[in-house]
């Protein structure tokens, strides 16, 4: 049973992490580089799924994606199955409720590109999606690694969505944190670290690796206390 | 061989709430090859590039090259930047730092080559590329253009450097040779010949007179040593800075050498 | 806001943690146990599991009204709660939800059989580690010997309510409630009908209330349940689904 | 009810981001300028609450601080009452939980700050504090906004940790999203809006906000598009 | 009065586990002056400032100062950066891009007022300077040294520009400026005319030559145009870039003036 949370777990996490940092670079794109008020209002809108309560917001999905709403019973239709109480709908509920964390360092790497960067490549010939792709991207890798991060963990330690939209199906939608947080109130707080450690030892493994690859790549780390 | 001419008459400014930098009147027809342009420091010289190479902030004024407008402010007109055929040298060499000079070169080299493609439709080919950029997979072949400036510029054994293991003169070398990969009309180089050696610099100025030669095309050179262009500028043109928009003298007026622009310029001061 | 009177104030709330499945009915309660003592009550909802581990580590409650008999059994056991004070408070019963479309697509009467129909993708029940009322529904369904087909058709809900919110949404057609919270259920938009499951499958669940034991507030403690207990109160539980 | 809901919502989510962006310089710097694979180690413990589902850490804090354990029961003789079910116990937690939302974003900024400007404040005479202060945090305030947001729209939308250490006792510690929960439930989804309009309406001003202050604080955006 | 001595003998490199950039040696004796230091593009003229500077990557040998050593690297001895009586400009300007021209130089000045206090005990006085700072509250008027360094600059209607708001020679000009603001025995000045005018080239020569003479202090000053410290430089260095570690002709050796620096350059590239 452990065994299958912690697979669904690391699937789901390493799912979501991924597909969120690539959906996060056109988004954050459209933030930094429309301009225009509308994106600010756009990033505060984004940054609202945040706001809302884990269980709330998986309410709201349930309704919407629920077989009785039209768009829920057009994706039924496609799928061959009701998205709610199914990985599909975890992920996809996951991808919802994780995405500001992802957009929110990636708009802030793209920030940080240099203007005459930008110009210089538009000046050679470079339309804008070639200047996205080969320029800022890449000049914000540590900013999506940042990205990646946060919403993989937070997609790991995600529980209020995940239980509203999964159903707490065992093998199926629940999540080592959903088993944890059973295993806790079931033995009266005694028990439950035989999920809570996988989680944590999944967690710290993938996370150090992501951290010290970053670091190896980094051409000089600057240093303050030296001299 | 189309002859090339470049008109501007333009109120440069550094943004719509700011004082004018200047006013600038030129123009050069009938030309192909060098034209220097010098002045103190803060004149507004970076800013006159970048008002002809459209990039903001824009100025007010007329631009005209070969005839065509790029930017006529009372008509609000302005041209968009990839169809201006122009290439441009910031000053301060501004190669892309996540590449080494290989990669900044073959990407200015691939702009130019799919020049209605620089566009792609979907991120998908960009994307692809730029995973095939990121793994080892890349040819070690240089295309035959970009070998040829390699060559022209001595670059040679930069080839395999990141843009920030260069020293200040190798790196000013690269991105000269980069903006030189693309074909133009007009080149706008800011200073070209900062931090390289007088050895250099002779060489570097006869490369691109004789590629500007080949090319019909036109340079609008800045530089401080008004002497190292001498040998090859056609025209010459002194910037002052100006508190009015009035034209000063000495400002847009084409000179004959070097030795008569220092003269000119320090007669300008004196007054 | 520390003057003396709101000290007073304050000493004199009454603080209840009481399980979520009681939201229909014990506001109304509390009111009246207000209007009538003059002692103001405060409520904390939260599922009764997760207010057992508040009150071990010294939450300032005073009463706690569970879901089940045997969390607040356990606590007096262990000295969290004042022995004496548990009283069972209500008796639920378990009943068995089914949408009105799912009901219109057979001729069969709503039973836990119907559950086995290809026209139920999924139904759903309270975590039966958790909450009492899907510990019931699950071995309701193992001893009419339906659940190892039905197994994989089940979907968790953390409490009645999460189940109730499925079955309001329409996202499961099927579920298993208490009475009370599937009167509450039918009183709103949902369409659907339920039936109560034979005694011998589903027996009362007896619900129980203790005093905590830190509780600096014993006498309106007691008094609340005194009136819980009255034949008023009781029959305002009936008419909601409480026996 | 709603009122002291909403101020107690305010106060928290203010306070905890405040606090959080403050905490966030120093480890961020620690992470970034100690170098060490020590600091790496850090980030990862650091990413680590975030994993864990608020309910099993909020569990973990309810032990920690309880009078039941030795630290708590010297904290509740301190302070005169226990530090779970207080707006102290409650601010705490926000802060251990949110914390690596706050310290991501900042350790980014810290990152991109170049080498030689650092070199040459350290030249002209800056000690690593000086240059820290002056240099590093100024070039990284992009970095910290958006640190502070996350941490505080996390806050504002918290559930789990909040339940667990605060025990959602009405004006006190029962935040909004708690209220907006309890609403929800209580009135099978019909309800539950009268909460959560504050908290998105509270939240999207705040955020909005603060969007646009940054935006206007940057010199000149760069443009992918124009020309 | 004392002497400044300046003794280096120094295996350049960029990193450990790259090829030596070259090997130089110098012994520069009771001069209080300028020390010019030329040679081609990558030539390491840059690293050797940096080297001397005590910043990464550190060269391996011996540098001493004033006979202090500061680099030893057969003894492990590396004085940290603090401990080393120098200021640096470093090519191209580095100016604190959140500051103005202003706040530059105060920030500078206000690090060496406090020589022991550079390093505060507490972040609290630093973020009550800081939020000071980001309030509107300093004052408009200039400590006398820094007054007296606009000035002699020419740099005081630049005050309240952002540096990102300068052009390339008002940066240098600031950035100059502000190196002078630290009292300092050594100046390491990498190509500090850059993108600077004529009439300023010879301006900022004799500034920084008569600041040299009053502080007794000696600057080594990297140019590419020898003939620019003629008037000035008491000494000057050749760097050829090396493939061996031995010197090459010219290398380290003191010169007496730009004319015969250029000649013996040019004969060592004949080889
Ligand atoms: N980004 C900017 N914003 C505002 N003002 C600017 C900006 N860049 C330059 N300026 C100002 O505009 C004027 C002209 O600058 P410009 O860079 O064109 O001078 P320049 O002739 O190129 O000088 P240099 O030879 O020093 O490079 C200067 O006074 C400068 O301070
Ligand atoms: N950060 C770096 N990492 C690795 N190699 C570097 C780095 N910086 C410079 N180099 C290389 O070290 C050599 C010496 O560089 P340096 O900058 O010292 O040259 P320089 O004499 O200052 O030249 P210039 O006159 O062009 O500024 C060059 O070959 C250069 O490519
Ligand atoms: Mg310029
Ligand atoms: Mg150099």
């Amino acid at each position: 049973m452990i065994h299958s949370a912690l697979m669904l777990t690391v699937a789901l996490s390493l799912l979501t992490a991924t597909i969120l940092a690539l959906l996060a670079l056109p988004l954050a794109g459209w933030i930094v580089f429309s301009g225009g008020r509308a994106s600010a209002v756009g990033e505060a809108l984004l940054t609202l799924t945040l706001v809302l309560p884990p269980a709330v917001l998986g309410y709201l999905l349930l309704v919407a994606f629920s077989p009785e709403s039209p768009p829920g019973a057009l994706l039924a239709r496609i799928l061959g199955h009701p998205l709610p109480f199914s990985f599909a709908g975890l992920l996809l509920a996951s991808l919802i409720y994780s995405l500001p964390f992802a957009v929110g360092p990636v708009a802030q790497a793209f920030r940080q590109v240099p203007p005459p960067t930008l110009e210089m490549a538009r000046i050679l010939g470079g339309g804008p999606l070639t200047v996205f792709w080969k320029v800022v991207v890449p000049l914000s890798l540590p900013g999506i690694a940042t990205g990646w991060i946060l919403g993989f963990a937070h997609t790991v330690g995600e529980f209020g969505v995940v239980m509203m939209v999964g159903g707490n199906i065992p093998g199926e939608t629940r999540t080592l944190s959903l088993k944890a947080y059973d295993d806790l109130l079931a033995s009266n707080g005694r028990g439950g670290w035989e999920a809570i450690l996988p989680l944590l030892l999944f967690s710290f493994g993938a996370l150090l690796a992501l951290n010290l690859v970053r670091r190896s790549g980094v051409p000089h780390a600057p240093d303050l206390t030296r001299g | 061989m189309r002859p090339i001419s470049l008109e501007a008459d333009l109120l440069l400014s550094r943004g719509r709430d700011r004082p004018s930098v200047g006013r600038v009147r030129l123009r050069l027809e009938k030309v192909s090859g060098i034209v220097g342009i010098c002045g103190p420091s803060g004149a507004g010289k970076t800013t006159l590039l970048r008002t002809l190479a459209g990039l903001p902030p824009r100025g007010t004024g007329v631009v005209r090259v070969d005839g065509v407008p790029w930017l006529d402010s009372s008509r609000g007109l302005d041209r968009p930047l990839k169809e201006r055929p122009l290439s441009y040298l910031p000053q301060g060499a501004c190669l892309f730092p996540h590449m080494n000079v290989r990669e900044n070169l073959l990407f200015a080299f691939s702009l130019t080559q799919t020049p209605r493609q620089g566009e792609e439709p979907f991120p998908w080919r960009a994307l692809r590329g730029f995973l095939r950029q990121w793994s080892g997979t890349r040819t070690r072949l240089l295309p035959e253009g970009v070998a040829e400036q390699v060559e022209r510029f001595g670059i040679g054994d930069l080839l395999e450097k990141r843009s920030g293991e260069l020293s200040g003169g190798q790196a000013m070398k690269v991105a000269l040779a980069r903006a030189f990969l693309k074909p133009a009309r007009l080149y706008l180089l800011d200073e070209p010949l900062t931090g390289i050696d007088p050895e250099g610099r002779a060489l570097l100025t006869e490369e691109v007179a004789s590629l500007l030669e080949r090319r019909r095309a036109m340079a609008v050179w800045v530089t401080h040593a008004p002497g190292e262009l001498s040998a090859v500028a056609n025209d010459m043109v002194v910037l002052l800075p100006e508190e009015s928009s009035e034209p000063l003298p000495g400002s847009g007026r084409p000179l004959d050498s070097g030795e008569r622009v220092t003269r000119a310029w320090a007669e300008g001061r004196q007054r | 806001p520390s003057g003396p009177g709101m000290a007073l104030a304050r000493d004199r709330t009454l603080h209840v943690a009481a399980a979520a499945d009681l939201m229909p009915v014990l506001p109304h309660l509390a009111k009246a146990f207000t209007k009538r003592s003059g002692t103001p009550v405060r409520i904390s909802w939260g599922a009764t599991g997760e207010e057992a581990l508040a009150i071990r580590h010294h939450a300032p409650y005073d009463l706690f009204l569970a879901a089940d008999a045997a969390t607040p059994e356990r606590l007096g056991r262990e000295g969290f709660l004042q022995k004496s004070s548990l009283k069972t408070y209500a008796k639920g019963i378990l009943v068995l939800w089914v949408s009105k479309k799912a009901l219109s697509a057979t001729k069969a009467l709503p039973d836990t059989a119907l559950l086995l129909q290809p026209g139920i993708r999924k139904f759903g029940l309270a975590n039966p580690r958790l909450a009492p009322y899907g510990h019931a529904a699950l071995s309701c369904l193992r001893k009419k010997g339906l659940w190892t087909k039905l197994r994989k058709k089940a979907v968790y809900g953390n409490s009645l309510a999460q189940v109730a919110w499925y079955l309001r949404t329409g996202t499961a057609p099927a579920g298993f409630l208490s009475e009370s919270q599937a009167m509450g259920l039918a009183k709103g938009s949902a369409k659907g009908d339920f039936v109560a499951l034979s005694p011998a499958c589903a027996p009362y669940l007896a619900q129980e209330m203790g005093i905590v034991r830190r509780s600096k507030n014993v006498g309106a403690a007691r008094s609340f349940e005194d009136y819980l207990m009255s034949a008023e109160a009781q029959e305002y539980l009936k008419e909601h689904g409480y026996h």
